[in-house]
């Protein structure tokens, strides 16, 4: 079996669970791939050693990178969408007349991390006037948020809503940032041109795999990936799992839309222009760069594995 | 001040108020080496003490004690008669001429008075005038590290005696010095001693400068160090060339030379068999 | 004896003082630190429940401590990674510091031409940098040990150097008379000379190359099982788990207390018996 | 005269070495360095050409000073906001550092009591308190001294402590003698002769307070638009602008380097009339 | 060695070939201080040379520059007939002790003889014995801070003696220590000289030593540091303690002496104008 390898942008969560089950209940191998995961950290950045070749595949947190990738000359393509929808969301306390999204801005301090602040808080100030002055860093510990009732935080609508429900006491309002036109794909699957030029067969056996995986995940018995999430993490609880799982089906994070007839993964062309027009109309992006080349469709909306969902 | 009026005229052996009294005073360091082992010695004011004794018998031990910067490991040190003698009254010629490097001549003497809280201009004339005793004039401004060895040594009784202590503990400090000036230091110290009637210990190597100075030469022997024997020098103040070449100070000087010799053929220790 | 002693002591307030003062110095040097830290921990537990605060934030002392039991396996564990890296890491930084001391101590030219890749060496965030790292180097702990050695060698470099050129000028002069080679200055006179030097720096670096290893990690990232100290401390950040993450710093914290009473210690054994900064004041 | 000296350096082929080989240290001191930094340079370019690595993982060397210039308004106004955080922090750690160590020098049991909580602080990882600073400072520029100076601090005090307690013993008798108060010793005595190690603490201090306002940045985040070079190095990487990132990357180095020269210097001015390391060798 | 076989048998005056000359010499300090100016001096090969002065006249410096540890700022030090001397032939005692603190007496002594490569095992009998001319015996293990001002002297003279050195450069290197031992560590030097005959430059503030020891005495001035005159001992060798007690010796001594008030009157400068 070929050894690739697939670096995440976080440490081992449910969030990541379609990769971790089509590892363990060897999905990916029956197509001839050995995959190891590598997980990542609030500071930890895969994303070079992707550059690099030193890793096959990176997770990608939505397409705004791949986007600056095509700008700087880099050939790094989007073989396929994990998340239709953007699990981001933005919290606040309730009753404290942040009830409303466009209330939010009026919020006294905006907890954003360095990563959202590049991309969906650039779309925030200039599309719904957030003051960038307001905007405090994410160490992604979320007790300033509960601590100042003024103040907004970004999340996962899988992860931060339940530590904040359970140790803040307090159910947060939500707001998911696809609602409200940010309508990126998310947990995108990168890798460079040379791999999809050399080794095609690699590339459709992830895709594949990983698509085959969620649905596993999803659906069918997903014991051995979240052992294996465990293993990787041990801090986290099966209760939070639990929690990201119940989280991703409500909102239909992975499977909805698009996914029901292409299956998991799925991206149209229409979606990533549109998206990729709004952001050039927030002035997030600059409009002359070429978006085609910042994706390929021809390794999914093959429908791959949706005979597995029940 | 008080002390010229409540003393005696001039006299050669102690006859003021005793000041100090070692009474069994032993140091042994924790390093085990006996550097003092039941010293008595009683120090009246006015005494010119000097403490003779070979290398290492413990003549600056016994100045450290006498000091307070070191306590004795048994016997007790007696300051009757001004109970809480108080420290900042004595000056300390040390060994090695203990220089704050960082500072020129000039800070290094103004330094006890400083301390004392006179102010620089204040001390200026004070510290000139020592300089120019010490003939250190026009070297002001120099730091530690550009001066010859005597020249440090110089600014290290200079700043012993600036503040015209009580008592003033001076070890070999004229050890570096070349015997014409060291005589005429001499006879400036006699002077001084002479008109304010503070009292000196004074360690020395030179028999010839002990007779010269003291009124009273106490010759110390080595391992343990111990007092060997006290000569008291009966000869009139004031001193001068004349006594110098006078056939009382040669007795005097060949009496203590004698004395020290003694001293030293007493040291127990492997290391004199041999000679 | 302790008559003639008592007889001293009625004869001199200064020095009865002075005893009376050593023997409590005596008891309170070890007592007395103790005493402050539970007053701390005592003030950090009124704190909180003085003013309310919610143990997410910051979570009383007894449940940090009950944490620290409940979760010592985890912990310990954890923190055994994090020592492994801390250790060699510091052991690197002494090589390398002492090693670039020397070299730089042999000529002008060489610091002047060196030290600015030093330097800039300490001034490059690990964060910036750790992708290029990250790249060309393969294997984990090898990583995590660059991180951590950046950050920690500094101290020794610029203290040892320093030691190294504060050598006594007559000492120096003397070594010359006797036609000593530039090794054998090195050797007996230039870093005998900056141990007390070069010790200062390491207390330094002992702290540094904990918190070196901490950050490498953050940075680095888990690698799998074996995370340390870092990995429990974002995660547990993330899921509130404050108490967990408060165990985890005070392990981080009593690992630096410990790492510097060593470093104390060894550095009191070497200069003991010559340096004034470990010399017992003997009177 | 000069017919002496060169019959001189006929007979005395040592001499004659000495003099030819000061003379080329003249030169050499300010050359080697420069042609070092040149060639580390040439060697960079040469190596991003050899194995073809790509300019979005390392650019050549060209590029990077090209993007230096291009975005120069940016980088620099940056650069300042950053310098600004550093200075401040340095100036606390100095004023902290030389504080905490005074207290210190004050007795053994302060010394004993508080200097684990110093350790607290230095090996603290911001990252994991950065929560709790957030939650009780308001002020943003609190915070990001707060944070610089963590990092900062804790050289001067080590260094700074053990400067004061090296003082030469015979001179602290005399001090006693002299019947100086503590203050008195302190201030004409211990901390004179502490300078060589404060000077020492605070060139490494200077580096560390430079990496510690990035870090701080880094972790606090930037002061609404006006962002330091953390917030340019973050966004940079980010947006996979490489040239960027490794331009913003050499500011920082050329700063730290600067601020070390300065610092360097300013230790010479002070410790060259009296202290070894400071001295021109005299012959 | 071989010296002593080329040498003339133990004379009074210099007669050996040339060693080393001054022509010329001077040093000013960056400071701007003349330590010497115009200095010419000829060293002949087993001379036992004084170099006697009033403190600061830059006798120190001349050692100095004689040993190589500085170099003239005009005129040159010629070393014809051994045109490329080798400098670690040269023994120094220095003014101040000069040990290294963390090193025991021992260990500080060996030094010399471990930069020539020789062990322990084989340094340790001469080592002992050099500890032993000094009466240091049983101090092998003390670090200097627990010697005495004199001990640490004696500690410094044993390791310069104990490479047996051709040239002997010792700069005051008796002052810290009582007449008696003094005494005897002269006669120490004396036979040792005349056995090994190497050449002494010997520093001194004692007249008397200085006429006991050397052959020559060089009295120089201060302020410009110079030479003011040279004066030759030609009292035959060996001698001893009836030489010391001898009318030639105190003639010479009163000479010596003589020489010296007037080089200190000679001086230049304000500093002696008030005495
Ligand atoms: N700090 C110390 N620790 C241990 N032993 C010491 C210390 N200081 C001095 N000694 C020992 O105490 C003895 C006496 O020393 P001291 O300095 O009093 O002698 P001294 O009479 O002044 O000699 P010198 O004339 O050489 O100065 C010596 O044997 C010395 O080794
Ligand atoms: N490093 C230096 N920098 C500047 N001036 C110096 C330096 N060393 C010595 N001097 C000056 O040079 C002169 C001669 O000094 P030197 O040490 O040779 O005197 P010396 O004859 O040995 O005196 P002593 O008998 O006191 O040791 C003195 O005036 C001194 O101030
Ligand atoms: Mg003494
Ligand atoms: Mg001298």
């Amino acid at each position: 079996n070929e050894k690739v390898t697939f670096g995440t942008n976080w440490l081992a969560q449910a969030e990541h669970g379609g990769y971790y089950q089509a590892a363990a209940d060897g999905t990916y191998a029956a197509c001839g791939l050995d995959v190891t995961i590598m997980q990542g950290g609030p500071q930890v950045s895969g994303r070079p050693l992707l550059l690099a070749g030193k890793i096959d595949f990176y997770m990608g947190g939505n397409m705004l990178q791949a986007f600056d990738a095509v700008q700087q000359d880099i050939p790094l393509r989007v073989v396929a969408a994990s998340f239709q929808k953007e699990p981001q969301v933005i919290m606040s306390h309730p009753g404290q007349g942040l009830d409303k999204w466009e209330d939010l801005k009026n919020a006294d301090q905006y907890i954003i991390g360095d990563e959202g602040a590049q991309s969906f808080f650039q779309w925030m100030i200039t599309e719904f006037g957030f003051d960038p002055a307001k905007r405090v860093p994410y160490t992604f510990n979320p007790a300033p948020f509960i601590a100042n009732k003024k103040s907004i935080q970004q999340g996962y609508v899988t992860s931060e809503p339940y530590a904040v429900a359970k140790e803040g006491g307090f159910q947060p309002n939500l707001f998911l940032l696809a609602d409200y036109g940010f309508d990126t794909y998310a947990t995108t699957i990168e890798t460079m041109q040379a791999t999809i030029d050399k080794r095609p067969e690699v590339v459709q056996c992830f895709v594949d795999g990983s698509a085959k995986g969620w649905y596993n995940y999803l659906y069918g018995d997903n014991a051995a990936a979240n052992a294996a999430i465990k293993k990787d993490n041990p801090d986290i609880s099966d209760e939070q799992i639990a929690f990201s799982i119940e989280q991703m089906k409500k909102f239909g994070i992975v499977d909805s839309g698009d996914t029901e007839k292409l299956g998991i993964g799925a991206m149209t062309e229409e979606r990533i222009q549109s998206f990729y027009d709004k952001m050039v109309k927030a002035k997030v992006v600059p409009d002359d760069i070429d978006i085609k080349k910042s994706y390929t469709l021809a390794f999914v909306n093959k429908g791959v594995g949706i005979e597995l969902k029940k | 001040m008080q002390e010229k009026v409540a003393q005696a005229p001039a006299s050669a052996s102690g006859k003021g108020p005793m000041l100090l009294a070692l009474r069994g005073v032993g140091k042994i360091f924790s390093n085990g080496v006996t550097a003092l082992s039941d010293v008595d010695l009683t120090i009246r004011e006015g005494d010119f003490l000097s403490l003779l004794g070979p290398s290492g018998c413990g003549k600056s031990t016994a100045l450290r004690l006498i000091a307070g910067l070191a306590t004795p490991t048994s016997g007790l040190l007696d300051w009757r008669g001004s109970s809480s003698f108080d420290r900042s009254n004595i000056g300390f010629v040390f060994q090695e001429p203990t220089l704050l490097p960082w500072a020129d001549v000039f800070d290094n003497v103004w330094l006890p008075l400083r301390l004392k809280g006179v102010s620089r201009a204040k001390a200026a004339p004070v510290v000139m005038e020592m300089l120019a005793r010490v003939h250190l004039t026009g070297f002001e401004n120099a730091v530690p590290r550009e001066l010859s060895g005597g020249m440090k040594m110089r600014v290290s009784i200079a700043r012993a005696m600036v503040t015209k202590p009580r008592v003033l503990l001076m070890d070999e400090p004229f050890a570096a010095l070349d015997e014409i000036t060291r005589f005429k230091l001499n006879n400036d110290l006699l002077e001084l001693w002479q008109d304010e009637r503070f009292t000196v210990v004074f360690v020395t190597h030179s028999v010839f400068e002990s007779v010269f100075l003291s009124n009273r030469v106490v010759v110390m022997a080595a391992r343990p160090g111990r007092v060997f024997r006290e000569i008291a020098i009966d000869a009139p103040y004031p001193r001068n060339e004349a006594f110098r070449t006078s056939p009382d100070y040669a007795a005097l000087c060949r009496q203590a030379s004698d004395v020290l010799i003694g001293a030293i053929n007493s040291t127990a220790g492997p290391h004199h068999d041999g000679h | 004896m302790t008559a003639i002693e008592e007889h001293a002591l009625t004869l001199d307030p200064e020095e009865a003082r002075r005893v009376r003062q050593e023997r409590l110095e005596r008891i309170g040097r070890w007592l007395l630190p103790l005493a402050i830290m539970i007053l701390a921990i005592w003030l950090w537990d009124r704190i909180c429940v003085w003013n309310d605060i919610p143990k997410y934030i910051l979570p009383r002392p007894g449940v940090v401590l009950q944490t620290l039991f409940d979760d010592a396996g985890l912990l310990f564990s954890s923190l055994l990674v994090t020592l492994k890296i801390t250790f060699l890491s510091l052991l690197l930084a002494v090589i390398g510091g002492v090693g670039l001391a020397v070299l730089f101590a042999q000529s002008k030219w060489v610091e002047m031409s060196f030290f600015p890749f030093a330097i800039v060496l300490q001034v490059t965030p690990i964060v910036a940098i750790f992708p290029l790292i990250n790249i060309y180097v393969d294997n984990q702990t090898t990583k995590l040990l660059l991180c951590a050695w950046i950050v920690a060698f500094f101290p020794i470099l610029s203290n040892t150097t320093l030691g190294l050129n504060s050598v006594d000028r007559n000492l120096r002069d003397m070594f010359k008379l006797n036609g000593a080679t530039r090794w054998q200055q090195l050797r007996y006179l230039r870093l005998p000379a900056a141990m007390p030097y070069f010790l200062g720096g390491l207390k330094i670096a002992g702290g540094l190359s904990l918190i070196g290893a901490v950050v490498a990690e953050f940075v680095a990232g888990a690698q799998g099982q074996s995370s340390g100290l870092a990995s429990r401390i974002i995660e547990a950040g993330y899921r509130l788990n404050a108490p967990r993450l408060f165990a985890a710093l005070i392990l981080i914290s009593f690992t630096g207390i410990l790492i510097f009473l060593v470093l104390s210690l060894i550095s009191h054994l070497i200069l003991r018996r010559w340096h004034e900064s470990a010399l017992k004041q003997e009177r």
